[in-house]
């Protein structure tokens, strides 16, 4: 990609940022119908996406920041909230869709859905139904990236939430102990569910717990594409390096619920207005202003975004379904199918 | 523990844990819940109204941090409370099996009885809403295998509201698996219902065939009862409640009449809680037997993939079929 | 990953894995152990020499951190690496469960088949040494219950030599358990013996009673046949070797022909792999079956009280002779 | 007891520690032949303390430093390494070592034995088997007193291998959010079972990461009693003020082998033997003579501590077995025994 701070790459992370947004808005209104949770009665449309739908609405500079610093080969381990780090690291937007409209032609052939979406192929090694269990798992990669001598490194994401559960201490331990190439990023929401993450979370938060393990970060306003795009390029530069670990705190704000059928009425309306304002797709769209770049030519990207999801929609909406015998595929060679 | 006054209320699944709850910390004030969102009401509802009526000391609403909260408990139990450790799904208890099984099951017996962990800790189970691999284990089977532990899964309201009392009031730790669909199924609660762990209940009466299951097993297998493939069998159903102390006095006594017995649940059927019920009574009653669990395959996010996990009742009615017209 | 040399070499079971695990990490730079104190050959010599020979990189000394050490393995698994997990005790193992059963047994399935879980976890079982409740469990039956995990449990220095190679090169997540008391145990090992994971071994053949057991079960099974108790039987054995998958073909073959199956292993009776077996067998052959396991009880420090959740094999022969003189 | 620092406490800290090496030392003899491990054949001389022994050998000046600023109704958890805090916190010897020749007459009934000595008598809650599993147990029961608004603090041991397990976050964590009456005691005498700690561990050691989570902690000589007396009589003050949790961190060296059937050959003889230079015992003994205390008098504490283990000893050899129907029992009021 261009040069960090060029106006041509923040051209990028805007477009970027544009095609996630369309694409959670869009999951959204899929999901909806479906079970009764969350306060919320069943309706009797069916949901086209079903299950669980984490999204990431209002939080796209992290992911996009991040990925716009990694290869293709680098790889990425993500959280319940995986979409954005899904698309931000390269993978089809198409088979995306298929994968939560529980299709054959999904990543993982409808098996998934959103909470498992991946896409090995770009280094994506999968979204995670259990809170900070990508931690281990990114140290792992990463510690297989060294012993093979290759040049890549792994991004993990975690929540706020996660950095209280026992994983974080003995991933970021080990990620320092043997000086793996990982860059840890925590999107701190500042929630966890329903519960304000603070209140439970003891000390100086993330970077502080870092630094207690020799692990230097970088505190950022993740709202701010360009801002994290900066602070991931120093230091997944520093990584590359062989420095070992670094961490990444990025603050930023859930615009939705926890999940998409949650109304998120336990949050204080004036809070929530107050954060809309600043949406990561204003600032950057702001931003891109300043720079000289024209109205039209932000409608445009966002004209394209719409599009593209559209057509994703409708192509997620005609996939195939699993076949019944694809329930025993994908186990083990040995085992179910053959064995029951 | 049991209530004053004769109350038949007309309540849900979850519901009537919180009432049996309620009562309990009311009557009781060691009882205590902890857990993430708690607050909130709980995931399922089934803590609404709680934080409000007995504050935040005894509704606990925790740190994402499920080995602490299992371990904390322990800890709590040892020192004079009687925890409610709400795991949210069964799925992430996985995160507290050492304090679990190593911590609360053996302390007892290991300390030669100098202290008692009487902790009921929630882990609901089963299959709901295309929650894909990781959110839709049963592993009923699991806990039963563990000395220390008790376990116990409730099919009804009613029972969700008694066995939750019960399981409260037995002074070992309880491993109490609430089925995640159950949640908003009402039915009439009567409050001075008081359960006995390990006392099944017989549903139906029959003479050809037994089927024993439990928990989401119990409303599916009544359900097979009106498909055409059963018609004309007497079969005889029971809900076991409880998977330890399980009734094999109710269970022998009825597969010996019947001569066939069925066990029927949702989890994985290769060394599932079924195998034990199976085998216990082909070792002593000597009758014919056959089981009906999920295949072993990971429960799958996409409608037609879930549903090779689930139950139905046209499943459950086959393999009733299958076992009736059996040799 | 076969060797070149016909050889038969007399080695004890912890030699017999060492070398398996040698001759893997010789011929596939791919292959590494993680683990605790592994550098110093393991608590059990299971490792010896190991790390002078492939370096620390290969042979890699762990932090106390069973949770990152499971999780790392699934990572390293999926960057191209075939780890070999040391727990050093299953006890030690359920600080990892929702690493080994929600990240490794699930990865292939839920992600669609985009990834494999290569991936060897070593978990030594059963009782040892006045280990008392924490350091004795065998929780075979768990791992057979979870879907995409394979489960082994060699009896043998010869099955550890093979059956170790045979899980390193079986692509999928091993839960590998060596039983504690086997270690010092030598025989010959012939390595060009190439096992198959699910093709259990019938060690003395028999047309009276067919005895399915495994780890162990197996050579206290054999001492039992010389007991008075069994005195003009003939009985069947069968070391099952690897529960999932597990010879049915073998054990159904045997059972029809006998009649009668008893199933014996160390771990709880309550909901033991024992129970899969016998169940499966009286569905599928309707023979008489009996399980001999340990009662629901935690394991005791002092003999006494250990010796209640050990076999034996007077106890086997007792329960071979029930099960002959039955009905 | 008598006031920080006074002479007559002092050989209250002295005569403990003393005990404390009696009974290693009888437990450590009493343990020799059994079962081949650690390089070491079978020996045909039956061992009268089967199983794990974990000697807290070179250490106790850490137990009993801090046991002295507990009260009876104060509780504690341990380690697999839990004589010395049994004993410091006021367990019986004579019960204590009938648990180790797995008598009914023990703690435990004969049922644990060394690696879960306990006392629940006077609030010694228990030796445990898994590495750090007794931190989140100390939180629960902390949370238990001051929901009881009791006035009771707990004292938590830890080894430095433990800093590096989830366990040690969730719990630390979760007692500065409750703000709970905790000691966490770290010993760290530098080595898990075979492996030097400060490899496997990153970053400046678990003040640092104690103080990541706003926890104030004192590093303290571990085998200079009157230090670490001194430093724990601080740190209890403040928490039975209602300050939250404390940590010390007590710097210590474990003289044996991991367990008593381990030669330790793994360790550099000179190290070891210039830890022993610095024998607890020897510190204490040394300062007791510069206040005046005469020989004689040490030697008197000495021959005590030796007669009464040498009672306990005789007592235990004596003590009668657990019945076979005790396996039955204390497990649970429904189920093994009734059940099956
Ligand atoms: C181990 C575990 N505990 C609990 C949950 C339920 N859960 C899912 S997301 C979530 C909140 C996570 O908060 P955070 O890590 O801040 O991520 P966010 O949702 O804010 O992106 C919880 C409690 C889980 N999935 N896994
Ligand atoms: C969870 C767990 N992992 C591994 C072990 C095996 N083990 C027992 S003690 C020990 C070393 C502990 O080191 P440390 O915490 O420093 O305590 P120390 O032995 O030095 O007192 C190990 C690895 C265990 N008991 N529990
Ligand atoms: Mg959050
Ligand atoms: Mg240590």
């Amino acid at each position: 990609m261009e040069s960090v701070g060029s106006t041509s790459r923040l051209l990028n992370l805007y477009s970027e940022m544009r095609r996630i947004r369309a694409f959670e808005d869009a999951a959204e209104e899929a999901s909806k119908g479906g079970v009764a949770a969350w306060g919320l009665a069943a309706s009797d449309k069916p949901a086209l996406v079903r299950g669980p739908l984490h999204l990431s609405t209002g939080q796209e500079a992290v992911a996009v920041g991040v990925c716009a610093n990694l290869e293709r080969a680098d790889l990425l381990t993500s959280t319940h909230r995986g979409h954005g780090h899904t698309l931000a690291k390269g993978a089809d937007v198409t088979r995306m869709m298929c994968e939560l409209f529980g299709r054959s032609t999904g990543f993982n052939k409808g098996k998934g859905g959103s909470m498992h979406i991946a896409d090995f192929s770009v280094g994506m090694l999968g979204a995670n139904g259990v809170v900070a269990a990508g931690i281990p798992i990114a140290t792992g990669a990463a510690h297989a990236l060294k012993i093979r001598k290759l040049p890549n490194i792994v991004a993990c994401f975690f929540g706020d939430g996660g950095a209280n559960r026992g994983p974080f201490l003995e991933g970021l331990n080990w990620a320092q102990v043997y000086q793996l190439p990982v860059l840890f990023v925590c999107e701190d929401n500042r929630i966890s569910a329903t519960t304000p993450t603070a209140p439970m979370t003891a000390g100086d938060g993330v970077s502080a717990r870092a630094a207690a393990l020799g692990i230097a970060s970088i505190k950022v306003d993740g709202n701010d594409v360009a801002a994290v795009d900066q602070a991931a390029c120093g230091l997944v530069k520093e990584i590359r390096a062989g420095g070992g670990p670094r961490l990444l705190h990025a603050i930023t704000y859930r615009f939705k619920g926890h999940v998409s059928v949650d109304p998120g009425t336990y949050r204080d309306a004036a809070e929530v207005a107050a954060a809309k304002l600043r949406d990561p797709l204003l600032i950057s769209s702001a931003a891109l202003r300043e720079r000289g770049v024209t109205d039209k030519e932000i409608a445009q990207i966002d004209h394209d975004a719409a599009e593209e999801i559209a057509a994703a929609l409708r192509d997620a909406a005609n996939a195939p379904w699993p076949l019944v015998t694809e329930a025993y595929e994908d186990i083990m060679n040995t085992g179910a199918g053959v064995w029951k | 523990m049991s209530s004053d006054t004769s109350t038949a209320l007309s309540l849900t699944y979850a519901e009537a844990a919180a009432l049996g709850l309620r009562e309990a910390m009311s009557a009781d004030p060691t009882v205590v819940a902890l857990g993430e969102d708690l607050g909130r009401g709980g995931v399922f509802g089934q803590y609404r109204g709680l934080q409000t009526e007995f504050g935040r000391d005894r509704i606990i609403d925790t740190p994402i941090s499920e080995s602490n909260i299992m371990g904390a408990a322990v800890g709590m139990a040892l020192a004079g409370l009687r925890p409610v450790v709400e795991m949210r799904v069964i799925d992430f208890a996985l995160c507290a099996m050492d304090e679990l099984i190593n911590q609360a099951a053996k302390n007892r017996f290991m300390f030669g009885g100098q202290g008692r962990v009487p902790l009921v800790a929630r882990m609901p189970i089963g299959i709901w809403s295309a929650s894909a691999a990781q959110h839709s284990q049963s592993l009923e089977s699991w806990f039963a295998h563990i000395p220390g532990l008790v376990v116990v899964a409730p099919a009804t309201a009613q029972d969700n509201y008694s066995l939750l009392k019960a399981s409260l009031a037995c002074g070992d730790p309880v491993v109490y698996m609430e089925h995640k669909e159950l949640w908003p199924n009402a039915s009439t609660v009567d409050t001075n219902e008081i359960a006995v762990l390990g006392a099944a209940k017989t549903l139906q009466h029959g003479s050809d065939l037994t089927i024993v299951t439990w928990s989401r097993g119990v409303g599916l297998t009544l359900a097979a009862l009106n498909d055409t493939q059963l018609a004309g069998a007497s079969v005889e159903v029971i809900d076991l409640r409880s998977l330890w102390p399980w009734d094999q006095r109710a269970v022998f006594e009825s597969c010996s009449r019947t001569g066939r017995l069925l066990v029927v649940h949702e989890a994985v059927q290769v060394a599932g809680f079924g195998a034990e019920v199976a085998a216990s009574a082909a070792e002593a009653v000597g009758c014919r037997v056959a089981r009906l669990g999920a295949p072993r395959i990971p429960v799958g996010y996409a409608s037609v993939l879930e549903q090779e996990s689930r139950l139905s009742p046209e499943k459950i009615a086959r393999a009733a079929r299958a076992l009736l017209t059996a040799k």
